[in-house]
């Protein structure tokens, strides 16, 4: 497999790690967006076989890198951790569909939730670029977990929940989708735990604003080989499982289905 | 002697394989996702998902588990049903000029199995059959089929009367004994068995106190299960005349020669794909490499000779 | 919650465990060689190597090969007949006073398993019998009344009425259905059920051309196996009600948890003690660490707690 | 598991390897023996299970380090070669039962081949602190494989053999025991392959000669629980079974069984 280099690797928050690795593509040469994913293996031995997939955070064209934020949860994504620049890591991606810019969009409203944080800051770099406006709610479990706010405060107005108070507003993100939050806003995007995206697909539907949601779902292989990784859609061909490795991770809201 | 000079072509089923490595089903999906990795030329044969004769959903996520050297699936033949299958998925394949092109069948009774295998018969965009009757993953996914000699006759005879193109028959190895059900196919008429399919297995999420997978139970593959998978091949190999495919944790040339040596014809390579898609092409340049360092000219040279009874057979 | 408010104790088969974990036979030989490491009465309980009648040479050598995550044995039942076993060897474990000892039972015919039950009735260094109807590892070592639940029930009534101590019966994972041997065994009188023994596989050495163990086939065990042994012991502990031993590529606490959510009475640890000659120890710390952080002051309240089925019963 | 520290980590020959590592035991405080084993795990990750079995080749006590050196050949091994200085390795050992010393000898003759060479060198340096004089016939497959040779000139006669003649006499150690070879010594000692240990019994049984053999046997645990590392030994008890790890896997080579 090819391998790529580790080029920094920090933790940036309790158990949050920041890794810069070179692009395992050329960036220039690839039509990669924000929202899809890279995946990586976390070890050279075979117990554990699975890869872990893990958003691209901010693309880097000029240098060629890619910076991945990500929780050192269970026993995989902490062997990542471990890694240090100058080390290689065998990694494959960009994967996946990610956010579409949509070339209309006047203001934008990006929701992230915990881990599900990162991918928005690459979406939201790319907005800004064609001049959207940008709203963001960030929500996090608590101020020792908060991360990326000083990169989003650069490019979007900022709104942060905890859930304990110990940082913004006390509560959930959805706490925030009153009126006045969705005025002038003409998509949405979003990408968190499951619980989050459900509510936040309920709390804007009325509005009749276009969404995006970033599923998670275990993967067997990333690439579109297993049907490990379906979710299920609800479009013109009715209600049906697709693959979140590969038409996925990020669906129009309107067509997931949340069971 | 060099890397050009070992010839790696097998035959069987009547099937030319430029060398004995193919995908195992349900691991590679229908071939085309592969396009961004490599040439599918360069796989001896494809074996595609299981087909079924409705569309299927499968089973609800999650799916997957890692588990120590493997992991578990409970798919569930998900699959667009054989008439998809054969309109969108097969011709794709022909594009390859020297990949034979196995289907991977699976059902609920004899009959709807028969049936798909009837629709298959009018197209030409395939070559043999895999008559699965060891999903573990559905309720009446054929594993019945697949633990009982007497039904697995009755099934392959059926198979073979319908079929207008050889039939391989894939074996569980969830059995107490897998020799009395190869031989009982064999009997049956079945042209190569393919053995193993995944071994039922479980995994707890504790902080959720249940089973980690949405269907409970799922199927274990990977090296782990590779002891097991060498031990049924061996013991097959042993006692049937028909060519036996070797699957089960294949990750290396090595792993593949094991196989070979135990007494399998070709090999099946399914979990190692999502590990590293270029699994397959790694495996075939490995086993060239190492029959150069070991003076082996042609790959026959090793089937079976870790097993004296196989080669005293096929 | 603090390490001290979490009670670990268990019991089955009128035993007392201080903790539900053990050593599986064969990994812990008859427990002297763990001296130099820890103390003894750290254990739930002990189980020793098989003992047969007549003393055992066992298996040619090599009888080890390592597997992904895994490995094989063809030990063959090797141990010094029962005679010198219960002069020799059980004395010595009752030493430690709160240590409940299970001697593992095997032998070739009904008769001889009767005759070293009838002979280990005298000795009162033990207090239970394991039944083992499942070492893969000699012809004669058996396992057919390991996956016959006809021929398992008899062996099963045949000792019960020998044996004046509770009798656990070990089986074979070697089958299509475990649940009818779990069932045939209870229905015989077993007080209650261990599992799993390993299951048979091989592995080639490539450069000998032949199988690595001198045996040929040998018993995998270890993590690799852990799946397929949580798969069925969730399976038969939803179907009968006799405590049951989860025992299958145990290495951590959360392991061991995983196998009491899905059931199981108590666990046994066998190849882990190969790794780590401090394995059960910290299994057992790491229990009560998971329970104390997640505020379970009793063990049982996690017993079956990912089976309903198993809570409904036993 | 108690861990130790990697002090060195040096390649001294193709794929030849010597690591110091902090002694797992105190060594002035233990019984240790040349001829005994360290056994190492090679990886955190459990695909590699089984500890791997390798020889004290030096004690040295007054820094509490041991030495010990390897053929780097199977994919455990090599994961042993990957460590350095400061990381740490989990070993436990010494175990089983090393070369009894023999207060009454006068001249001693070590064999060794290949691999089998670095735990006679702990040996030579106690037998020669006994004053003990020391014959050593040292075997390699060719010159680039040699080792320890320096090492064992400063404390023996040696006599080195090659499998191509590539360094000494060309053909196996074997060929050097003749009458002179053994004339005045009262004990040998042989590590090495066991077509080598055969042949070596063979030679020197006729003389009567004392001698002692470590054996090679797959271990499954090292310490006894198993079975797995049995031989066949010929005592007073007849033909049995013996573990290796723990009544060996050194014994008095009239009592070594070859089938
Ligand atoms: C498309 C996508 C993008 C993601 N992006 C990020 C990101 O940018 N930052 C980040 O911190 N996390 C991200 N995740 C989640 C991340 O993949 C998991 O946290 C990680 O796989 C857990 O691995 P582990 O070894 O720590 O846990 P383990 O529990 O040891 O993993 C065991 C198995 O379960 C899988 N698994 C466990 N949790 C999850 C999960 N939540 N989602 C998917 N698979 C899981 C693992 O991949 C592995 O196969 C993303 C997931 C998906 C599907
Ligand atoms: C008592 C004893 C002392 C030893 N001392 C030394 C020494 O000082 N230096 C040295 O280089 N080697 C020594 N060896 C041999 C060494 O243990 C093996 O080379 C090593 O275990 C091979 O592991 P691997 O991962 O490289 O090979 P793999 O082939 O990957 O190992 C697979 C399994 O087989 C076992 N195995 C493979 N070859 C052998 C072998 N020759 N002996 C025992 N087990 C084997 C491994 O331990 C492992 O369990 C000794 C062996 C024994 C029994
Ligand atoms: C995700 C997944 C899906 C599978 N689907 C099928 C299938 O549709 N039909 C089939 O016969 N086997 C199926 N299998 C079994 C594999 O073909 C193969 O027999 C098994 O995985 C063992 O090989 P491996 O260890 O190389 O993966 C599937 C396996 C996996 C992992
Ligand atoms: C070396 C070895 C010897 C064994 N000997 C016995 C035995 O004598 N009797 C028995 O019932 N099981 C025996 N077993 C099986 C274990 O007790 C246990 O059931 C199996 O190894 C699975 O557990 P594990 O994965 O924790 O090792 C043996 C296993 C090993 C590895
Ligand atoms: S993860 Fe395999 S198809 Fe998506
Ligand atoms: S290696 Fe286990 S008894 Fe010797």
């Amino acid at each position: 497999m090819p391998r790529t280099e580790v080029v920094l690797q920090e933790k940036i928050a309790d158990g949050l790690y920041r890794m810069v690795i070179k692009s395992p593509v050329d960036l220039s040469q690839s039509a990669y967006m924000p929202g899809q994913f890279l995946h990586f293996r976390v070890s050279d031995s075979i117990d554990f076989m699975l890869r872990r997939p893990i958003s691209l955070c901010l693309a880097d064209e000029a240098n060629n890198l890619v910076t991945v934020v990500y929780r050192a949860q269970g026993e995989g994504t902490k062997r990542l951790s471990r890694l240090a620049a100058g080390d290689t890591v065998d990694v494959i991606g960009p994967l996946g569909k990610g956010f579409p810019l949509h070339e209309e969009s006047s203001a934008a409203l990006v929701i992230g939730g915990g881990i599900g944080v990162p991918p928005l800051l690459e979406l939201a770099k790319k907005l800004r670029a064609k001049g959207t406006r940008i709203v963001a709610i960030l929500g996090f479990q608590k101020a020792s977990q908060a991360i990326l706010i000083e990169e989003f405060k650069a490019l979007a107005e900022v709104f942060i929940v905890t859930d304990d108070g110990s940082m913004g507003k006390k509560g959930l993100v959805t706490d925030l989708l009153d009126a006045s939050m969705i005025d002038g806003i003409s998509r949405y995007y979003a990408c968190g735990p499951t619980p989050m995206l459900r509510a936040v697909k309920q709390a804007l539907e009325p509005s009749g604003i276009l969404g995006y949601l970033s599923l998670e779902e275990r993967m067997g292989c990333g690439i579109g080989l297993c049907a490990g990784c379906v979710h299920k859609i609800q479009d013109n061909d009715g209600v049906h499982y697709v693959k979140t490795c590969k038409e996925g991770p990020v669906f129009p809201a309107q067509e997931v289905v949340f069971s | 002697m060099t890397l050009h000079d070992v010839d790696l072509a097998v035959e069987f089923c009547g099937l030319q394989l430029k060398n004995p490595v193919m995908p195992a089903s349900g691991c590679f999906s229908f071939g085309k996702e592969m396009e961004m990795f490599y040439d599918l030329n360069l796989l001896g044969a494809i074996v595609v998902k299981a087909t079924t004769l409705e569309e299927r959903m499968g089973n609800p996520t999650p799916r997957i588990a890692e588990t120590p050297a493997g992991m578990l699936n409970s798919i569930g033949l998900q699959n667009p049903g054989v008439e998809k299958v054969i309109r969108d998925e097969l011709p794709y394949l022909r594009r390859f000029s020297s990949l034979p092109v196995i289907v991977n069948v699976a059902g609920t009774m004899v009959e709807d199995y028969v049936a798909v295998v009837h629709r298959l018969n009018d197209s030409q965009d395939f070559d043999a059959i895999e008559l699965n009757i060891s999903c573990p993953n559905v309720k009446c996914g054929g594993i019945q089929f697949g633990t009982d000699p007497e039904m697995a006759a009755e099934m392959v005879k059926a198979i073979k009367e319908a079929s207008n193109r050889p039939v391989m028959v894939k074996l569980s190895p969830n059995v107490t004994n897998i020799v009395e059900m190869a031989q009982a196919c064999e009997a049956a008429g079945a042209d190569a068995i393919s053995l193993i399919n995944t071994l039922i297995g479980m995994q707890i999420d504790v902080e959720k106190r249940a089973p980690l997978l949405g269907n409970g139970v799922g199927g274990l593959s990977g090296p782990a299960v590779k002891p097991v998978a060498l031990r049924m091949v061996y013991e097959v190999a042993s006692n049937v005349n028909v060519p036996v495919i070797g699957i089960g944790g294949i990750f290396t040339g090595k792993d593949a020669i094991e196989f070979l040596m135990a007494g399998a014809k070709a090999v099946q390579v399914g979990t190692a794909n999502f590990t590293d898609p270029y699994a397959i092409p790694r495996i075939v340049d490995e086993i060239k490499e190492w029959c150069a360092a070991h003076g082996v000219k042609h790959i026959d040279e090793l089937i079976g000779a870790a097993n004296p009874m196989s080669r005293r057979r096929g």
